[in-house]
């Protein structure tokens, strides 16, 4: 039986599970009275998941809305936040279009598929805006590496990252692997995605002109994902969703990549008005959110959507989370051409509808009017939650109970055992195993990648313009501090995009949270956007984009408070970057920057004792700024061979990190009036490790000092000290002066060895 | 000796790329009237003695848990003795 | 001298082959998978890639496109043809060249840095390398284990039709450490490493990989 | 209509690194005795009317070809009304 509106205005009392589809009473009560009577099933189906917290924002959106009103003012903005994904321009006329999205629940559910369509879903954000695709990045987090479930899902989610990736041709860049035990029943699958284009080849999600065509194209539409992300997503795991339909969406890379190519030939012979990928909420969400951007009006034949399951009913086919779609608006006269070059790419299209001037949304089912609405009050205009917040209970006791009277290594041995088993910490070791899954090398762009600081691609052969992404977050940071860990995030982000010699543009981020009917993590969430948009007036680079994934948490547990921020810089000659392994013999080694007695939320305190308490490092984003300027001046001018930030694990991962990826080691010493534990494992902010040629000493070091940044020489490149140190003479070996010394051999394989341990089966 | 045949296949609502690649190649190469391809696994396990009681309420268990996956897939077991 | 590069459905490295072409010295020539028209080019490259997604078997549906019924006798006839890890796929699938590409033995995707010895220089894609020269160049790939039965892999063996091998790390399981193989005639030459992602020095891990460009170009100019 | 049912497996000298992967894990998760595990695919082709004559020449010759490769893998093919 097909409810249709006729039906729903003759028989308005008939009672309807609103509830099992996640609207609360009120909802409900306040879509009956937008459309003066009961909804047809289709049209809850449509409210349920476009007023569902991942596609509404309904608890995130009011503090969101700091994100544009605390915007910096920039030139390089070319569409804000609002859009499928901001675009910024990065010069020549080019601009580049990035995002994060997350796909953590799905991931959890089925490893492989879940992480592999985040990906997909990632990348067809990004051709929406009219872009090609350049990189691919996947901030992972998990719980502990020994854990068991560890064990099911994280070779899963690699796999899945992996295959589409890889199957796509997009280069994976970077990205991040964390362990931490909140994560354990809830890893975080990130994925964030960059493409660029020319400025006049910018598209947006409307439909305008009356009379043009609604074109879906793609794959053919399936039970698969039905109640997949918004149940999911909205919800926590035991509310699972109608019973008869699986919730796993799979992927399908080959007609993502067939999509790509599709989309891109279209876009560019000019044959589109407006396009919109289908995501979360499927066709739903493509056509009242295209149709309220544009005139307003749309009407949709139902039935002529191709499907792979014929026993679909109209109320699932609006629900349906089937990948590799899209939906193109498309005039009458360009509907051949654009048929043809589907077929071109063996692209399945079909005209699912037409624009008008209604002011309505309207669908059809073999001639019955199944949904008439207004489409504003699908897309833009759910409901919006002042969740109440406070500061948790036990907050102060948390930042009371400081790492002060933690036991710290004594002596040089026992620095040297510390050191030894630090560069083996799962959250500092190697993560060759996850990112040797991933095609670094394809399209031939990619500049620097893992393990680099930054993922940098060139965007122009002729000009060799380029930009550079690192995507950063110590979520326990952000649990002693949200309003700090964020702006540290950000700091990070900010310091590997310029350590790479790129000027930071733009910010996208991913807010990965618990539960927001809980008031203390609402507090993080409030606390952490709120440092977020603050540090980027700041730091003068507005957030373009992003998303928000709550309901993070196993039971009442949450997990860290996980705000993963993006930046995104450019520079205009890719040959100029700064890579991170240093050069020569006789190189030296300066640290730039103040380092304090800081450990509280340390990857020390952390790994060797399970402490986690205090006030993060301190953030000062004005000095941020002055490191940035200093290290663009450095890549720009040539003064720099390496350089490479400060981050998890201190100086001592920093140093250890360049000699690994140079194979060259060094004589290091601890400058005057800092502790050597301080100075080697201290999580201070604000600093890098720059190498600089003795040619260039003079110059770098007043540059310095003109800027007022603090440059300590710290060592010098060296490959012949194994001798001196009792090894053989071509040993390669790290020494840190009246402290220790330890071979590049040891550290490699203290380093590399973690991973596989636990994973190579 | 028990030889125990699985095959593994997706479930029927879920979305088969490889089966579908399958199909439109089999049409391109002239086979008409081709409705659906479905594509599956296979394994064959040669197993010592008997498999009776525990040990093949384990195979079974196994088969369900680590040769298919139970959120996509479904699976039939079979034994040859 | 014109190249062709072939694009199927899901075939990623056709314009990194185009590049290596081009700083090669040469003109690359897209060639189109539903086109039988070989355009007249000297010589083609099968680039890397999961045509038709990999699906089924690597290279298995693209073996049976137009261009292919073109290029196979083209092949035979002795025009020169490069596939490289996809490509090298669609010519054992193509019997041009003997044996077969499987998981590779870690049953992961593996990209990293990889270290060949180039074993003969008679070829027509190898004559600018030196006897046993040692190069660096990308490995990326899921399916990359070369296989082939005893007697098979003795008689290319025996013929010297192994034209580079693993050094160091035998990164997917791939018999006798073979990297790549060519057929009696060394027109036909099958490679699982990338080497058109090292020809420039900013994006790869060496430049070593343009010999392989710069060398059909050289015997080319000699045959004509 | 008619139902395809096309097992391929690898020839037994084909190195099947799943299939020992398989076998390595049956046993760490209890299950003794695993003399030996070989990993192949299915294909369930589902074709219009009957199967006969042309039509089961070319299934049969595209089972050879394209749905397997006679240089590491066999097949076998029965044909479900
Ligand atoms: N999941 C991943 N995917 C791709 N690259 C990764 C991933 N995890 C880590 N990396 C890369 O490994 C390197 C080291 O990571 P990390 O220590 O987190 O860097 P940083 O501390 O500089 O942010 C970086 O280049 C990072 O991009
Ligand atoms: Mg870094």
């Amino acid at each position: 039986m097909i409810d249709t509106v006729q039906h729903a205005i003759d028989d308005t009392d008939h009672p309807q599970p609103y509830a099992e589809l996640g609207l609360k009473l009120d909802e409900y009560e306040r879509i009956r009275a937008i459309l003066g009577r009961r909804p047809t099933s289709s049209e809850l189906a449509m409210y349920s998941v476009m007023w569902s917290e991942h596609c509404s924002y309904k608890s995130s959106k009011v503090h969101l809305r700091q994100f544009g009103e605390k915007a910096p003012k920039t030139d390089a903005l070319l569409v804000g936040i609002g859009e499928n994904a901001g675009v910024v321009d990065i010069g020549d006329g080019w601009a580049v279009t990035f995002k994060v999205e997350s796909h953590n629940h799905p991931s959890y559910v089925e490893p492989y598929q879940g992480a592999a369509t985040g990906v997909g879903g990632i990348v067809r954000d990004i051709i929406s805006m009219g872009a090609r695709p350049l990189a691919v990045m996947d901030p992972l987090r998990f719980g502990p590496l020994d854990a068991p479930d560890t064990k099911r899902v994280l070779p899963g989610i690699v796999a899945g990252v992996g295959g589409y990736g890889n199957c796509l041709g997009l280069p994976n860049i970077g990205g991040e692997v964390v362990f931490d035990d909140t994560y354990l029943g809830n890893p975080l699958v990130n994925a964030l995605c960059v493409g660029s284009m020319r400025h006049e080849d910018i598209h947006l999600a409307s439909a305008k002109g009356v009379g043009n065509l609604v074109v879906l194209y793609g794959a053919r539409t399936g039970g698969d994902g039905i109640g997949g992300v918004s149940v999911l997503a909205s919800e926590t795991f035991d509310a699972d969703g109608p019973a008869k339909r699986p919730s796993v969406q799979v992927g399908d890379p080959f007609m993502e990549k067939l999509l790509i190519e599709a989309t891109l030939e279209v876009l560019h012979a000019g044959l589109v008005e407006g396009i919109q990928d289908l995501g979360g909420a499927g066709i739903s969400c493509a056509t009242s959110e295209l149709a309220s951007n544009g005139e307003g009006g749309m009407h949709v034949w139902l039935d002529r959507v191709l499907l792979r399951d014929e026993t679909l009913s109209p109320e699932e086919i609006l629900m349906s989370e089937s990948q590799e779609r899209m939906c193109a608006i498309v005039t009458p006269e360009n509907l051949d051409a654009f048929l043809q070059m589907c077929r071109k790419w063996d692209v399945e299209a079909v005209v699912i509808g037409e624009v008008n001037d209604s002011g309505r949304l309207t669908v059809d089912w073999h001639g019955e009017r199944i949904v008439d609405v207004p489409p504003r009050t699908v897309a833009h205009e759910g409901p919006v939650y002042e969740r109440p917040y406070h500061r948790p209970s036990w907050q102060d006791a948390l930042q009371a109970d400081t790492p002060d009277s933690l036991p710290r290594p004594a002596d040089g041995e026992q620095l040297r055992a510390t050191l030894l088993n630090m560069v083996g910490a799962p959250n500092l070791a190697s993560k060759s195993w996850v990112t040797s899954q991933y095609d670094r090398y394809v399209l031939g762009n990619t500049v620097l990648a893992q393990p680099e600081d930054s993922g940098m691609v060139r965007v122009d052969e002729e000009t060799g313009r380029g930009i550079a992404i690192s995507t950063d977050c110590n979520g326990r940071f952000a649990k002693l501090d949200p309003y700090a860990g964020a702006q540290l995030a950000l700091a990070e982000s900010y310091r590997n995009v310029v350590a790479g010699g790129a000027i930071p543009l733009a910010v996208t981020n991913c807010l990965n949270f618990g539960s927001p009917e809980d008031p203390e993590v609402m507090w993080q969430f409030a606390e952490a956007t709120r440092g977020l948009a603050d540090g980027c007036l700041q730091l003068g680079i507005p957030v373009t984009g992003g998303n928000v994934s709550f309901y993070n948490q196993t039971g009442d547990t949450a997990i860290l408070p996980t705000p993963v921020v993006g930046v995104l810089g450019v520079i205009d000659d890719v040959d100029r970057r700064t890579p991170m392994a240093w050069g020569p013999d006789g190189e030296l080694i300066y640290l730039l920057g103040d380092s304090r007695d800081e450990f509280a939320g340390s990857e020390w305190a952390h790994h060797v004792h399970g402490h986690l308490g205090g006030l993060p490092p301190q953030v000062d984003l004005e000095r941020e700024r002055l490191l940035g300027e200093i290290l663009v001046a450095g890549s720009r001018d040539g003064m720099l061979t390496a350089a490479h930030d400060v981050s998890d694990g201190g100086v001592a991962q920093t140093l250890v990190e360049m000699a690994l990826k140079s194979g060259v080691g060094a004589r290091c010493w601890v400058p005057d009036g800092v502790e050597p534990f301080v100075f080697l494992f201290g999580e201070s902010a604000g600093r890098a490790v720059v190498v600089v040629p003795r040619s260039e000493e003079l110059r770098f070091t007043e540059m310095c000092a003109a800027r007022q940044l603090p440059a300590h020489r710290i060592g010098v490149v060296d490959s012949g000290l194994g001798a001196d140190a009792g090894y053989d003479a071509g040993e390669q070996v790290l020494q840190f002066s009246d402290q220790f010394t330890v071979t590049l051999a040891e550290l490699r394989q203290a380093h590399e060895a973690t991973l596989p341990a636990v994973l190579q089966t | 000796m028990a030889r125990v045949i699985v095959d593994v296949m997706l479930k029927p609502e879920i979305l088969d790329p490889q089966g579908r690649a399958v199909q439109g190649a089999l049409g391109r190469l002239g086979l008409d009237g081709v409705k659906d391809v479905r594509q599956g696994k296979q394994f064959i396990v040669d197993i010592d003695g008997d498999l009776e009681g525990d040990r093949l309420a384990l195979m079974e268990k196994l088969a369900g848990e680590l040769l298919s996956n139970p959120v996509i897939e479904d699976f039939t077991m079979r034994v040859e003795a | 001298m014109r190249i062709g590069v072939v694009t199927f459905p899901g075939t990623l490295d056709d314009q990194d082959a185009a590049r290596a072409v081009t700083i090669a010295g040469g003109e690359p020539v897209a060639l189109w998978h539903g086109d039988d028209d070989l355009k007249g080019v000297d010589a083609v490259v099968l680039p890397g890639g999961f045509s038709y997604g990999d699906y089924l078997r690597c290279g298995a549906i693209s073996r049976f496109a137009p261009v292919m019924s073109s290029l196979i006798p083209a092949a035979e006839g002795g025009l020169p043809v490069l596939g490289i890890c996809n490509g090298f796929q669609v010519l054992c699938e193509s019997h041009l060249l003997p044996g077969a590409l499987t998981r590779n033995d870690s049953l992961h995707f593996i990209c990293r840095d990889q270290r060949l010895r180039i074993e003969r220089t008679d070829t027509m894609w190898t004559g600018d390398f030196t006897d046993g020269q040692e190069i660096v160049v990308p490995l990326k790939n899921g399916e990359g284990c070369y296989v082939a039965d005893e007697r098979t892999l003795d008689e290319i063996e025996g013929e010297g039709r192994v034209i580079a091998r693993y050094l160091e790390v035998n990164p997917n399981g791939s018999r006798r450490d073979i990297a790549g193989i060519s057929n009696a005639r060394g027109n036909v030459v099958g490679l699982m490493p990338h080497p058109e992602h090292a020809v420039e020095a900013l994006t790869g891990p060496s430049v070593d990989g343009l010999g392989f460009f710069t060398s059909v170009l050289t015997s080319l100019v000699g045959t004509r």
